[in-house]
Parts: structure tokens; sequence; C-alpha cells
């Protein structure tokens, strides 16, 4: 009944200036600026092709824009690799999904654990003393987040035999795993049905809500994204052309030409 | 109806990652262990050990090595051979150049100067992938080849280029029977194999099959692919490098740079598939297969063949031994690509469940 | 799931076979037989070359079988084992037949310089003594340090020694050689490089350059070589090459238009298989011969009423005569006339790997003994000691004339003024480092 | 033979129309690597003409069914175990994807599936694969097909790996358009696509088949568009037929529309007020 | 500088007969996404079932020309029998597994290859001689001492592997067959749904790689005589194959020529002062650092890589 809750932040926690990106002399991206500040939850909509997923490939540092900057905590990023992205603290899921799929379900999440653990071969090999303490400490948070996604019956199962669902399910917790403070989620609904999404909406805004994550995400469930977001920034053929509260995108006309189309 | 885990419950996580979480698994192994240990000295030939004991249990540390790369970091690598021979040739110029120190000594240090050329030859990992890879890595095949003949100082000048491993002796004790090679080669793969275990089940291991199964997320979600890699290929090089070293002093004695040409690359390559990739049991399994598999064919063919009033000879045993090794090669994988790990699992699988059919 | 659970099924039975077939204890064996193995390589980049020696090895020892009935009534066995050329099958062969027979194995010809180092360790410690005629280690001919190896007929610094003696000769003497460059074209591998200590000497005592051009194995493609042949113009190229590097080389030494009867190959680059291949271009090649020619001779004749027309040969019937083929049968001829030899003091049963040994040593071969055992025109006489596993030192050169071989020089002897400081010098490093202590000669028996 | 074979489950049907249906799926099992059992005795049947809509959770087997449908089982390891599959009356189990394509029986892959490095032009021509070198009928089809996918025309020349989902999708159904088929499996073809986009695949879909007559077996997430499209529907619950019957029936569903649409009874609840993991009774 | 361009062209021309190889790589690997390990073994048995064949032909005083064309069709038919038995008994078996098992198994498919080939026409050297000319020949001798020595052979197979390169390209850019063998390699399972046949497309891959390979094995066999050895020739083509790309018939061309005059200019120029014997492994070097800036090799398709 009720959309979005009136809630306002005011700190940016990452800012996109101008960035630009072309592949070839195709450009995926022109000129778009934007931010996200901390503690909402933010989407990116658009038709396919808008260049949603390359947004976020920009924001996690596996595209690099031709033009432009990105800020990230107040510092301006420059050319880096995606695990650095990661050690900075942002985390994702992807569109079609990312999972290691020979591996079980605790194992996937226990990489998004990775950054976290520090002991070197040596005790590894032994597994003994810090390899060991390291392991069952981490396992704890694992557990946690496992509790958490309600997957504890498929711990051990190879995610690659898992439906889809639940493979979404697993890649969120592989991301959460690594307590990040930008979340960004690629299309994190594709491909469920109702209860499913309901069920994914409700861990989205429990993560938002008790870890303080925030969370940037592609969806194109309007409902979903209508309920959920505190703003919504809209791109069409690699350009913004619209920005604002949920309220007031779905009102602008350009994005209903654009986009919604007229059922919405 | 005994292969059951009913009733075993983990009260701690430590008992939860345990390598073998089912008790009857412990049980077995504890016995293959006790039989590996202290039957198989009373009751196995010369022959056996020469032939059989001491060249499997050899080279499935070095399966084991490969498939730290292949199985778990998902590296094609075809230059394992040459490695073999980097562990070989460290070894020989450590005992040659640095007399006071014991060949086990050198044995172990070998595989540090295998890491680093493991390394070395890693690099290139960073941005060719794939079947591109396994073609980059022949070249440090080839390399290896040329090095070891044509880099005199690696022979120690020695004028033909073959050359031998010095006496092995460990506190007084001659070490050079069958039965002590069997032992010390037995002792050096598994505590070997079980340091792999714990580390492929470690946080390292996690980042290694991160990268196999899919490198750009894992990059993403924070694993460095230079670190990943690279450990992965120094983990390797360095069980494919005492692996090496102990071919070379324990089982061949004398050698010559072919002893570690592509055909063995190429045999480490057999049995770290049939035995199944990312499987450390699957390596040794592997080996056995690839070593036996041969030996089997040579004595059951001709009386076979005479059976049948057939005369074969040692050409056409060896033809056919060819023709079986590769039409096996092809029945497995059109049975089981995941090799004879999976077969194992399955088949214990089935135990588990049996006598219900699901 | 059918095919599943034949494959698990079928994987269990192969592996119980397996398991049986390592553990079965062997099949009784009658007592009076003597066992000598046979390693063979009927397969791989080298089988035109292994297959024709093998055949000469396996049938002399069964027209012995059928004409005697063994040696001195006692039967010979033997079994082929495949090698492929390659050092781990080799000692896996060798460690399977070892023990076969009711006194072991008699000896090993391991044919191959790789297992013949692999087994130099081993034959020690299982007294069993190593026939290596024409290859394997070149020191090894110093029976105070390798008291179980026997280069017998030959070593390849005899061969290098012996060309560069026939060199000197076709050029009018050894004040020739100075200022002249001779190649060495080698398979790169401890048989082609073991030459190169001797030739080393030489250049240095007759005052020629010597160019080292090394092919990589197996030698099918050497175009590089040759440009560098072509370019550097040695007067003499010396070829140690096996299997197809051989014919390669001759086919591309037409390719560049270099003089074939500049080219001399060793003994194992002397052979049909290595000049068939290369067709016209070979014509004029010539190589050094272990002894022995091409050509059937008195023993040829016991071969065929015994051996290959009661269709017990697997030898193909061009292949009967050939160089390979006949040096496989003196191959055999050695060794049981060592067992002989033996059995002259030890008595007339199975010999021990040892008491072989003590034949081999104690082996005299006088030119009546060769006619007598029908070897006349192939080898010299033989006479092997302590001191000197070689025997003989001698060797001849001859050529391909588009048909065959044909024997063009007399008889050379290896020169011991150059070749035994450097046997010593190198049998006594091997000593150090293997911690030997070398068995005293005037004491042996 | 089709009859005893679509008699369960089948309640709307009139007996005896065997012949009307392109297909008739009869109580199928399907195991993948001979242990996981994904089926568990599906039947359906697609009249001739229909848009029929085969709905369901992830996991619940509807692309199984599919792919058993057209043979392409097999490659992933999976296998038919029991029941039969009819193609207007003939047998087809067993039969390879070639052999059903040439009987005009043609799927369209989840994920699109496109081929990265042919040019959009080049995939569609390998649709027409089965009909040999006729160079003027393929060339009509292409036209068609641009007809119905203007966007491929202008992308045609390009490399289909580096278009949009969307073009991937079009090119993919345009694809099978030129295999001239009556039938087209059509698998999740509204997976990760705009909602405008879905809209104008849905209405290709539906323009084909009206105009074209080419009847539709499709796999569906998203309920509500596809009931609004299909004829028929069957809702598939793990790998086991749970409820089926014309669209219009099922949009009315109590069930369908409490757990597929959304639409409680006290109408549309927002995604941020659904505030307990609610659990609905599972039969496995 | 005479020196210096003999080299340079025998390397070329040498680098042409690498080309023949990796062509049958390409040809599989472009169809099917098979990296195919057997390519040389099928050259070992075209080259054997070949000369077998002439020999016998030759006895029974067939003419020549006769002997040889039935020669080579007989040829022909042994590659058509290995590939339909490769498809039917392997490939279809494995649909759609990774490719490392593939590879796996077309290097079982060697082993069968070289033992069956070994056991049905022997292991022996056989000369074959197929009416190419042989004899050098001595260019510019005018110009430089001695001349340039070219090989007549080396110039024919040149000319052969040119032909064949050509005739590739075009079926594989202009014919629906082609295009069916494009598709196929980039995604299996969605070339079966459109209705490609795989069984067809990999009998008729595997043919016509085992074509390429009679043509190999013709003009290997007449320069070294028909033997094992053939088999190994596909190391050699390796380096050849990720220098111009798994996936570029051009490429393979082009690669054996950088490959070929690379490895002869460094083995004559470089290798005397190293100890020689470097061009094996520097062929491998050279293409290892052209993948490090190309890595998919000179010619190959661009790796298309999305998250």
């Amino acid at each position: 009944m009720t959309t979005a809750r009136a809630r306002s932040f005011t700190d940016v926690l990452l800012s996109v200036e101008n960035i630009s990106l072309s592949f070839g002399g195709v450009k995926a991206l022109t000129n778009i600026s934007f931010d996200i500040r901390k503690g909402e939850i933010r989407a990116i909509i658009g038709p396919n092709g808008a260049g949603k997923s390359s947004m976020l490939n920009c924001i996690n540092g596996f595209y690099h824009p031709q033009e432009g900057a990105i800020t990230y905590k107040g510092q301006r990023r420059s050319r880096m690799r995606p695990h650095a992205a990661a050690e900075q603290g942002i985390a994702r899921t992807f569109q079609n999904i990312a999972l290691f799929r020979g591996m079980s379900t605790l194992d996937n999440i226990m990489t998004g654990r990775n950054l976290r653990m520090r002991t070197g071969l040596f005790w590894q090999a032994l597994r003994l003393g810090p390899a060991d303490r390291e392991e069952i400490e981490h396992r704890k948070v694992v557990e946690r987040i496992i509790d958490f996604l309600e997957i504890q019956h498929i711990r051990k199962v190879p995610v690659g035999q898992l439906p889809y669902g639940l493979q979404k399910r697993v890649e969120l917790g592989r991301a959460l795993a690594a307590e990040p403070e930008l979340l960004l989620l690629d299309e994190p609904m594709a491909g469920m049905n109702l209860e499913e999404k309901q069920d994914m909406c409700r861990f989205v805004l429990d993560v938002n809500d008790e870890f303080g994550t925030t969370i940037c995400l592609i969806e194109h469930d309007m409902g979903v994204v209508m309920d959920i977001s505190d703003r919504v920034v809209v791109l069409d053929y690699g350009k913004k052309i619209g920005d604002g509260a949920p309220d007031e995108v779905k009102r602008d006309q350009a994005v209903i030409d654009a986009y919604l189309g007229v059922s919405h | 109806m005994l292969y059951r885990e009913a009733g075993q419950f983990k009260a701690s996580y430590q008992a939860d990652q345990a390598i073998f979480p089912v008790a009857q698994d412990r049980l077995v192994m504890l016995a293959l262990l006790v039989i590996a240990f202290l039957v198989v000295p009373f009751v196995t030939s010369e022959y056996v050990y020469r032939a059989v004991l001491i060249p499997t249990v050899i080279l499935s540390l070095a399966a084991i090595g490969l498939n730290v790369l292949m199985g778990y970091c998902g590296q094609v690598s075809l230059g394992s051979g040459a490695f073999m021979g980097v562990g070989a040739y460290a070894a020989y110029n450590l005992a040659v150049r640095l007399p006071f120190l014991n060949p086990f000594v050198c044995i172990l240090l070998s595989g540090f100067v295998a890491a680093a050329v493991g390394i070395v030859f890693g690099i290139p990992s960073l941005r060719i992938k794939g079947f591109y890879l396994a073609c980059a890595t022949l070249a440090a095949q080839f390399f290896g080849d040329w090095a070891f003949l044509r880099i005199k100082w690696v022979t120690n000048y020695t004028p033909s280029g073959s050359v031998n491993a010095p006496p092995l002796q460990l506190f007084g004790w001659d070490l050079s029977s069958p039965t002590a090679n069997y032992l010390v080669a037995l002792g050096i793969t598994l505590a070997l194999a079980l340091a792999v275990k714990n580390i492929v089940r470690g946080h390292i291991g996690r980042q290694w099959m991160a990268i196999r199964d899919m490198d750009i997320a894992a990059e993403i979600i924070g694993v460095r692919p230079l670190y990943a890699k690279l450990s992965a290929f120094a983990v390797s090089s360095f069980l494919i490098g005492v692996a090496g070293a102990m071919w070379a002093f324990l089982y061949l004695g004398s050698w010559e740079p072919a002893a570690f040409d592509i055909n063995r690359s190429f045999s480490l390559m057999f049995m770290v598939i049939i035995g199944g990739l990312g499987s450390i049991l699957g390596s040794a399994l592997g080996a056995i297969f690839i070593v036996l598999l041969p030996i089997f064919l040579n004595q059951a063919l001709p009386p076979l063949g005479a059976a049948v009033g057939w005369q074969i000879s040692t050409a056409t045993v060896s033809h056919f031994e060819s023709m079986i090794f590769g039409a096996l090669i092809v029945f497995f994988l059109v049975v089981e690509p995941h090799g004879l790990a999976r077969l194992w699992s399955i088949g214990k699988e089935k135990l588990r469940l049996w006598p219900f059919p699901h | 799931m059918g095919i599943r659970q034949v494959a698990l099924l079928g994987t269990a039975i192969v592996s119980a076979g397996m398991i049986a077939a390592l553990t079965a204890p062997s099949v009784a064996q009658a007592q009076n037989e003597q066992f000598i193995p046979n390693l063979v390589y009927r397969t791989g980049a080298y089988a035109p070359n292994g297959i024709p020696f093998a055949d000469g090895v396996a049938d002399y020892i069964n027209m012995l079988n059928a004409r005697d009935g063994g040696i001195n009534g006692v039967k010979i066995i033997t079994e082929e084992c495949e090698t492929g050329y390659a050092t781990d099958r080799g000692v896996e062969c060798y460690e399977r037949l070892k023990g076969k027979g009711p006194t072991g194995a008699a000896y090993f010809s391991p044919l191959s310089t790789g297992i013949t180092f692999a087994l130099t360790e081993k034959a020690p410690g299982d007294k069993i003594p190593l026939i290596t005629m024409g290859y394997g280690r070149s020191d090894s001919r110093d029976g105070e340090i390798f008291t179980w190896n026997f280069p017998l007929l030959g070593t390849y610094w005899t061969a290098a020694n012996v060309a560069i003696q026939y060199i000197a000769k076709e050029w009018g003497g050894f004040d020739k050689l100075k200022g002249k460059k001779i190649a060495l074209l080698y398979h790169d591998s401890p048989y082609g490089k073991e030459p190169i200590a001797a030739l080393d000497i030489m250049s240095k005592k007759y005052g020629f350059d010597f160019l080292q051009i090394p092919v990589p194995a197996p030698g099918s493609e050497q175009k590089s070589q040759w440009l560098q042949i072509r370019q550097q113009r040695p007067d003499y190229v010396l070829l140690w090459g096996w299997g197809v590097m051989n014919s390669a080389a001759v086919t591309e030494a037409g390719n560049v238009n270099y003089p074939r009867d500049h080219m001399l190959g060793v003994w194992w680059s002397g052979a049909e298989p290595d000049v068939l291949p290369a067709g016209d271009k070979a014509k004029g090649y010539k190589a050094l011969m272990l002894q022995h020619p091409a050509g059937k001779f008195a023993v040829h004749k016991d071969l065929e009423k015994y051996v290959i027309s009661q269709g017990k040969s697997m030898a193909k019937p061009e292949e009967f005569g050939q160089v390979l083929y006949n040096r496989g049968i003196i191959n055999s001829m050695l060794g049981t006339e060592s067992i002989r030899t033996a059995m002259a003091k030890f008595g007339n049963k199975p010999m021990t790997g040892e008491q072989v040994r003590w034949g081999i040593e104690h082996l005299d071969l006088n030119a009546d003994r060769i006619k007598q055992l029908g070897f006349d025109g192939m080898i010299g006489p033989i006479k092997v000691s302590c001191l000197d596993h070689e025997g003989a030192r001698l060797s001849r050169v001859h050529q391909w004339d588009g048909k065959e071989w044909k024997v063009i020089s007399d008889w050379f002897k290896g020169d011991d003024s150059i070749l035994e400081p450097l046997v010593k010098a190198t049998a006594d490093a091997y000593g150090k480092e293997k911690k030997i202590t070398p068995r005293d000669c005037s004491k042996a028996s | 033979m089709g009859a005893e074979s679509r008699l369960p489950l089948q309640p709307g049907e009139a007996e005896g129309v065997a012949s009307a249906n392109v297909l008739d799926v009869a109580n199928i099992e399907v195991i993948y690597n001979h242990v996981i059992l994904v089926l568990k005795g599906v039947s359906l049947s697609v009249p001739e003409g229909a848009i029929v809509a085969l709905l369901g959770a992830n996991g619940a087997g509807k692309s199984t069914t599919l792919k058993a449908i057209s043979n392409l089982l097999l490659a992933e390891r999976g296998e038919v175990t029991k029941g039969k599959i009819h193609c207007r009356g003939e047998r087809v189990d067993g039969l390879t994807p070639n052999d059903l394509v040439r009987r005009g029986v043609i799927q369209v892959m989840e994920g699109r599936h496109c081929f990265g490095h042919l040019t959009v032009e080049e995939n569609l021509l390998t649709g027409a694969f089965i009909h040999g070198r006729r160079r003027q009928q393929i060339a009509d089809d292409l036209e068609k097909v641009y007809h119905y996918f203007p966007r491929l025309k202008v992308r045609r020349a390009s490399q289909a790996g580096y278009t949009s989902g969307g073009e991937q999708q079009m090119t993919a159904i345009g694809r099978a358009l030129m295999s001239r088929p009556n039938t087209i499996l059509l698998d999740e073809p509204s997976m990760g696509l705009a909602p405008q986009l879905v809209e104008e695949i849905f209405e290709i879909v539906k323009n084909l088949n009206e105009r074209e007559k080419v009847s539709f077996l499709l796999a569906e997430q998203n309920t509500n568009v596809a009931l609004r499209y299909a004829h028929r529907g069957y809702i598939l619950e793990s790998g086991r037929v749970v409820l089926d019957g014309d669209a219009a029936d099922l949009r009315e569903n109590e069930d369908v529309k409490e757990f597929y649409l959304g639409i409680g009874g006290e109408g549309r609840r927002s995604f941020r007020d659904v505030k307990h993991y609610r659990r609905r009774k599972r039969w496995l | 500088m005479g020196f210096f361009l003999e080299v340079l062209i025998g390397g070329l021309l040498a680098g042409v007969l690498y080309s023949l190889v990796a062509l049958g790589f390409v040809l599989i690997f472009k169809a099917s996404g098979v990296f195919n390990f057997a390519q040389g073994a099928m050259v070992l048995t075209a080259g054997l079932a070949l000369v077998r064949a002439l020999d016998v032909f030759e006895q029974w005083h067939w003419p020549f020309g006769l002997a040889l064309l039935s020669a080579f069709a007989f040829a022909a038919v042994i590659m058509a029998i290995i590939a339909w038995m490769v498809e039917r008994l392997v490939l279809r078996k494995l649909v759609n597994q990774e490719d490392i098992i593939l590879f796996m198994a077309t290097i079982g498919i060697t082993f069968f290859l070289e033992g069956l080939a070994q056991t049905l026409f022997g292991a022996d050297v056989y000369p074959l001689n197929v009416g190419l000319p042989k004899d050098p020949i001595f260019l510019l001798e005018s110009l430089f001492d001695g001349g340039i020595l070219v090989n007549e052979l080396d110039i024919w197979a040149a000319v052969a592997a040119g032909l064949l390169v050509a005739g590739l390209a075009l079926f594989f850019q202009r014919t629906r067959i082609g295009r069916a063998l494009r598709a196929v390699a980039d995604d299996h399972a969605a070339a079966q749904s459109v209705g490609i046949p795989l069984n067809q497309i990999w009998f008729i891959v595997w043919l016509v790689a085992g074509l390429v390979a009679l043509v190999a094995g013709a003009v290997w066999g007449s320069k070294l005589g028909v033997q094992f050895s053939l088999s190994l020739l596909a190391l050699k083509a390796l380096p050849v194959l990720i220098l111009g790309g798994f996936t570029s018939v051009p490429g393979a061309i082009i690669g054996g020529l950088i490959i070929g005059a690379g490895e002869k200019l460094a083995e004559v120029f470089l290798g005397p002062s190293m100890g020689g014997g470097i061009e094996i492994w520097f062929a491998y070097v050279v293409a290892l650092l052209f993948l490090l800036f190309r890595p998919q090799g000179l010619f190959g398709e661009r790796i298309i890589e999305r998250v």
C-alpha cells in the first residue's frame, strides 16, 4: 500500500562525475554523473543496453572510463583493478550468476571472507594454530550469513547443482560475507517468481537496516524498485535521463517514454 | 548397510571441516596406511617395488602437484615434465655443490628451486588463458629440455650430460634398498599430500578454485589474480619438483634429460584427468592407473594372444597397448569425465543408499 | 545407469587383474634353462632401427636352441620387453626380467644410452652384467671401476678416434688435418654427446677446428643445422644420429648439395634404414662399421636353415643380412659365447649373472673360433680382460652406393695413446663420485 | 496412441482430439547425471495454433521439460527415463534435435545462446540450415524476420556477442523463425529484459501466433505477462504439474493470484511491507 | 647477405610446412572448439596409408599416375573412416563437455591412431615419391657467392598450402556448411537447437582435417620418408597455432611464416653462441611474446568477455 519511506541521507559515499566509457568506438556511457549516499538504497534502472551493468563495472573497477572521475569515500580514484575496489569495501553480485560452480555453498561464501584471511601458505599447509583459528572464526561469521539467508540445508551442495533462485541467494551471501560498505546488486531478482522476489527484497532491506550497508541495485521489476529504493537513476542509451525519488521518477515523462511505457 | 553416517553428529566446526568427516572413511584410511607402511614391506618383491610401488608413489605426488595447478586453479600446464626435471637437477646440483647436505635435504630444497622457476613460467598466465596457456607452458617444457642438455653447469660439466644421484643415507643408515626408497617416497608423498589437502580447504585453496571457476568474479570479490595464480604455480611446481627429485634420486639413480621430456608431461596430465581434476585422491588413483596399465597389458596380452593361437610380438603388444591406452582414455572420459575420483564417490554414494536405488 | 556400472565393474576387475598379475607366483620353471632378456624397441621414433637389431638378437638364440639345443645342452629361454627407447620403461623391463629363469637374467643389452646409464647404477647391486656393444659409457671399458659394464667391440671414443684416423688417411696424413674444419652433427642426448670429449682432445692434438652442431630429438627437422653447415663449410661432417635423424641428415645434405662422401656416420648411422628413405641423395655416404658389414656369411646359412625357413623369425626377408640384423646376431653371439666361457669354469648348467660376468671378462675369440662360429669376415678377434672391457678397438668404413653398403677401407685400430688417459680420467672421477674402490685387476681372476 | 498417453491431468481437454495437438507429453520422467530426478511424471499438450505457458518457480522443471521435448537433454547428461512424447501423433522421443527441427519443432534456449562470433545476420542464416541451398526462400524468410524485428536489420552486421540482451533475444527468436517452424519452444523469453522489451517480445510472439500460425510452448517466470498472452497454462512445482487450465481461468485462480501474481485478498502489497518470510507448504 | 636471405627463405618455406599441420588444428578448433591434439597422428596415419597403398599398387604394375591417384583415394577413405569413428565413438558421447575433456579425448585418439596405423601399415621408414621434384635449386648465383639455395619440394609445398588456405577460407566464410561450422564452434547446444546436426558437422570437419592431414602427410612424407616421427610434427605446429590464433585459417599460414623464419634465423645466428638446439623453444618463446600482447593470437577472434 505504501511506497518509499521518507528517509534522508546526507553523506556522499561515492560520486560519479561526468563518466564516459566506450568500447572500440561504441559509446556505452556518456557523461554520467550521480552520487550514492551513505546508508541509502539506490536503484539504477533503464532499458537493456542502457549501460547499467557497465556503470556497475566502472564502479568496481572492472571497466575503466575514458573520461570522468569516481570519488569514493572522499578519495578520487585512479585506475584500479577490481580486487582493489573489493579491498576498499565494494562488493557485488552479477546479472548472470557468477558463482564458483565447482565449489559448495559454504566455500563460495567463505571466499567472500577471503580479504580478511591473512595466514600464509606455511600455516595453511600445516593447518595448525593461526590457520585453524582463523578458519573457525570466519566460519562462524559465514554460518551467521547462511542462517540469515536460510540456506543451511544446501551448505555442502556444489552450487552448480542448485536452482537459480538459491544460487542468487548464495551469491548475495558471498557479497555479504565481505561485510561491504557498498553493495552493488546487478538484477538480484531477475528470473525469480514473486515469492522469491519477496524473500530477496526482505534480505536486501534487512542488510540495509541491520548492517547499515549502502546498496546500489539494478532491477527491472518496477514494483520492487519503487518499493524498496530511496533514490533512482534512470539510464537510456548510456545517458542519464532521470534521477530522484521513486515517485518523482515514476512521473517523469522522459522516463515513461524511454522505459516504463504506458502501462506503469 | 555398513557405510552409513547416521548417528555421527558433529559438535564443532573443526569436526565438520575434517578431511574425512565420516568415521568409516577414517577407518579405511587408517587401515590403508597401516597396510602401506607396515604390511607392504613384508610381502613385496623387489620388482613390485621398483616397477610399481615406487613410481606410483612418486608420480602420485607429481600428479597432485599438477592437480593443484590444473584441477584447483584451472591453469592447464603441459610443462610439468620440465618442472620435474628442474627438481631433479636442482637436487643434483645441491648435492654436488654442497656435499655436506644430506640428499634428503636436497630433495626438499629442490622443491623451492622448482617453485621459483614455476613462478617465472607462471607469469604469462596472468594474461593468457586456456589452451593458449597450455601451449605457452610447452615453452617451459622445451626450454627445460634444452637447458638440461645445453647448459653444462646444470649437469656439472659431465661429458655426456647424464648425471648420477648421490648415495642415499640418513643418520648413517644406508637407504638405497628398494624398501627404504619406497618408505621414504611414501612418507614424503603422504606428508605433502596432507599439506596440499590442508591448503586447498583453506582460504588459499578457495582463491585458486575461485580463479578456476570464474576468474573475473574472483577478482571482483577481492582475489588478487597475481597472487592466486602465482601461488598455485609455486605450490604446484614445488610438489612436482620434489617429485622430480625423488624420481631422480629414488627411482632412476642416473638419468638424462630425456627422462623429463614432454611424454612425462603428458603422462602426468593423463593421471590428473583420468584420476579426477580437483581431487587429491584422484591424482593417486590416476597415477596407479597410468603406471599399472602398460605393465598389465604387457603381461596380459601375449598369453591372451597365445590362447587364441596368435603369436604376439612385442611390437604388436606395444601398438596394441597404445591403442588400448588411447581407447581407455576416451572410454573413461565418456563414462565419467570427472575421473576415477568421481567414480569412487559415486560408488560410495551407491553404497550409502544401498539397498535403495535412490 | 548401465554403462557406468559396467565401468565400475570393469575397473574393479581390471584392478584385481592387475594386482593378480603382479603378485602371481611365477610359473614353475624348468631348472636347466638359461634366461636371456631382450630389451627392444619395435615402436616409436626409433623403431625402424630397433626392429632389425631385435630380430637378429632373437634369431641367433632361436638358431642355437634349434641347432645345438642351447649352449652346452642348456636351453636358452628369452623374453622381449619393449622399451620404446624410454629410460623409465627400460628400467621397468629390467626390474621385471632380471629375476626370471632359474638363475635370473644372464646379462642385459639395454640398447639405449639412457637406459645404459640408468642400469649402470643398478647392475652392480643385482650382480648382472651389461653388454653394451658399441654404445653406452665410453669410460666403462675400464673394468677396474665399471665391473659390470662391457662396451664390447667399440666405444664412441674409439669410434671418434677411428673416424679421425680415417679422415687423416684419406687426406694423406695427420698433418693434413691442421686448419681443417670438422663438424659433428649429433643427436642432442647423452648418446650424441659422448664423442665430444674425445674429439675435443684430438682437435687440440691435430689442430683441426671442431664444430659442434646439435640436433634436437628426434631430428626429423634439420634445416637450420644444414644451413649452418652450408655457411660454415666444414671439410668433413661426422654424423652421430639415430633413427629418423640419420635419413633426414643425409637428405638435407643432398638438399644443400653437401658432398655425401665427406660425411662419415658412426656405426649407428650406417645401416639401411638410414639411407633408404633418402633415395638417390644417399649415394656416396659413408659410415663407420662396428667391425661387421652387411651381407650373408656362414652363420646365415644356419639361421636360414633352422630359423628363417622354419617360419620362426619375425625378420622380413629384406632385413636378413642387413647391417643392424647382423649386429643383432653378433650381440647374441658374444653373449652366448660368454656364457659358454663361463660354463667352462663353472660347469654346464644355467649360469648366474655373476658367473656370466666372469665369462664375459674372460671372453677370448680368436680367428679360428670366429670361423668355427660362422662369423668369419664379420668381426675381428676379441679378447676381453679385467682392464679392457671393450675387448677390441677395431673398425672399418663402408659406403652406400645407392643399393648396398660397400666396405671401402681396411681395419683401423683405436689409438690408446689418446683414448686410455681419457678413459682413466673420467672413470676415476666416476669412481670417486660413487665412492667405488677400484678393483685391482692384477689380482682379479 | 495419443489418447491413453494424455489421460491424466487433462481435465479441460476433450478426449480424442490428439490429432489437433502438435505436442503431447505423457508422464515423462527425467534424470540428470543418472542420479538427480528432475521431472517426476509431467504430462501436457500443446494444441495446434495455441500459446501454452509453462509456469513455475526456479528449478520446477520448466526448462527441463522443454529440453526433453526438443531432445537437447542428452547434451546435458540428462535423459528421459519414462513416458512418451508425441509430435502430431508421431513418437519423437529418441530423435535428434535436428529431426525435430525438420518436423517444425524448434527451441529457443534460455539465456539467448547466440553465436557470439557470428554477425546477427549470420546467426539468422544458421537457422535456415535445414533448408539447404534454397536461396530465394531463405532471402524471403530473412526479410520476414527483419519485418518482425526491425531492430535486427539495423544491427545485421554487428557481432552478436556485442549486441544487447534484448537484441540477442530477438536474434535467437528470429533465428528460430528462419527454420519455418510450426511450434516454438520458448524458454524464459523475458529473463533479464526491461518491462518494455518484455511486452515487445510478447507482442511479437502473439503476432507470430496469429499471423504465421506458429504454436508456442513457453516457459516463463513472469506469470503475469505469460498468462496475459497464453491460451493455456501449466504450473509446475518440483517436477510435477500441480495445476493446469485455460489462461483466463488460471488468472482468476485464488492460489495463482496469491502465489504467482502477488495479488492478495487486499490487493497488491508493497515489497517493503512483506515483513515475515512466508513459507508455503511445499510438497516434495 | 646472401646467406641471411637463404636462411630467411628457408625458414619461410619450412614455416609453410608447419602451417600445413597447423591448418588441421585450426579447422577442427574453429568448427567444434575442440583442440585436436591428434592432428599429428592423423598426418602419420594418412601418410602411412598413402605410401603403403602406393607400394602395393606399384607392385601390381599400375601406371604411376593411376597408382598415385588410387593411393590418395585409398588414404582419403581411411581418413573418412577415422572421421566417422571419431564422431561416432568420441565426439557424440562427449557433447557439451568441457574443452579440456575433449582435448584429453583427442590425446586418447592420438594414442589409438598411432597404435592402429602402425599395426595396420607397419612401423618402418617408407620412402614416398608422389612425383614432387626434390632437387635443390640455386637462385641469384650471380649476385651471391654460392647463390641462394631453395628446395623445389618446399616451393611445391608452399603452393599446396596456399591453395588449401584460400580454399578453406572461402569455405568457412562463404558457404552454408562453413557458417554452420562456426556456429557449432560458438555454442554446441544452440547450434543443435536450430537444427544443425552436430554429428554431420563433426564428421565433415574431421574429414576435411583428415584430408589436410593427407596433404601434409604427402608433403612431409616426400621430404622425410613416412615414419613415426611425422606424428611429432604436432609439436612443431603448436607455436604456429598460438601465434596465428586457433581460429584463423590465414593466421595459420602467417604464423607459420613468422615462426619458420624466426626459428631458423635464431638457430643459425644465435644458436651457435648459445650451444645450439634453441629453435624448438625459441619458436614457443616467440609465440609466447606475441601472446603477451595479443592473448588471442595474431588473428584469433577477440575473446568476448562480459559480466
